[in-house]
């Protein structure tokens, strides 16, 4: 599963991109993050509150129950700032 | 029409490219996005603006199908650029054309909301103190609130 | 800014005269009124916009202190042509700067509502059938009413 | 006084403009348009419903009880369709 972290989440998990491969129990969203989250420290700081956070799966935004399966593109950042 | 890009755009030149030729067009509504000098009270010199390449494109497109759902335009025009930006320079461009001037002007307040709330952007503002990621404004969620389909916009044209 | 001329004008060029170098700007907003085609249900020829000058320039320069006066605008310009003008030539112009996307917009709806029903311009419209004075229309009116200063939308900015 | 006609007023009445002395009894703009009326069958056809027209003195919008006063500039036209 590859995933990609923009702006404040990029910057506090310390990486743009990377490969991983979840436990079994790791279904959907929610539990990518909740998996996430005891990865390290920086992970903890950038997913603490993860109603503030935004997924997409595949390019789409997602909501916390979204499944997920092996070749995803899971993408987590901030709130939007563009225009 | 949407594009992506690090480049600077010329607002008349698209407008042109646009809407030359259709004469079914009887107005044109455009949006030019500015960086600011001053966000909130910082003043800031300048910032970059962060994208998910790929998706972005792909949210870019969508809102766009959805204003020519809405309206019935004759053509529309979405620019966003990325990278490092100073004030003054143009960041976003909308541009809508129609029959009527109240369709050109609500599609392009409309994709204007989304964009602001919807498309994978990101502002990183150089200011006094360091950099700073900008926060997104409830302002902006509401702004978005008013395109709701219960409001029966869609019919709006005029 | 307003002008009233014979001459056709460039977007690009009266924005970026409008809007450069002005760093508080935040957005602007253009309108642009094309001849059309198609005017109900005749096909047009061409048209010409007669006006009344002296009045003509102390309308728009009200309309558009109106404006300065509901919407904090960094800026404004209004061109309005008059003479003969064939489908796809430009009618008129306006433009509006603000700090916020919201204010830019609605003080350029408002510009454009006010012209259609104050301004002393008439369109005579050369159809199959002849020459043939526009009527005014009744939703311009409807579109004008919504600036009533009861609503309250000068505080709208966002 | 200097009266100026638009648009089909214009047409209708045959003129652009001309200056008018109008009677003492004609005090306002709706005294005007009736004594314009009575000026000959292009008159009459433009200003039959003074409801329709509009009239500006001293390029201002006014309304049918506005005094006029013998230096006026007033204008006559119909609804305004530019923009």
């Amino acid at each position: 599963m590859k995933l990609l972290y923009f702006a404040w989440v990029r910057q506090k998990i310390g990486t743009a991109e990377e490969e991983v491969t979840p436990p079994a129990e790791v279904t959907d969203v929610a539990g990518l993050l909740d998996w996430l989250k005891a990865r390290g420290p920086g992970y903890a700081e950038a997913l603490k509150d993860a109603r503030v956070v935004k997924v997409a799966v595949n390019q789409e935004y997602v909501r916390p129950d979204h499944p997920l399966k092996p070749g995803d593109e899971v993408a987590i950042f901030p709130p939007v700032t563009g225009g | 029409m949407i594009r992506v890009q690090r480049e600077d755009f010329d607002i008349g030149a698209e407008i042109a490219a646009l809407t030359d030729g259709n004469h079914a067009i009887g107005g044109v509504a455009s949006f030019t996005g500015l960086v600011r000098d001053m966000a909130g009270d910082a003043g800031i010199g300048a910032m970059t603006l962060e994208h998910y390449p790929g998706m972005t494109e792909k949210a870019l497109a969508r809102i766009e199908a959805e204003a020519q759902e809405r309206w019935p335009l004759q053509a529309s025009l979405i620019i966003h650029r990325y990278g490092r930006l100073e004030p003054g320079d143009r960041i976003v461009l909308v541009v809508t054309a129609s029959a009527h001037r109240q369709a050109a002007f609500d599609s392009a307040m409309f994709l204007m909301d989304y964009l602001k709330t919807q498309a994978p952007f990101w502002k990183l503002e150089e200011t006094g103190e360091g950099a700073q990621w900008v926060d997104a404004r409830e302002s902006d969620d509401h702004a978005l609130a008013r395109w709701a389909p219960k409001t029966g916009k869609a019919d709006a044209a005029e």
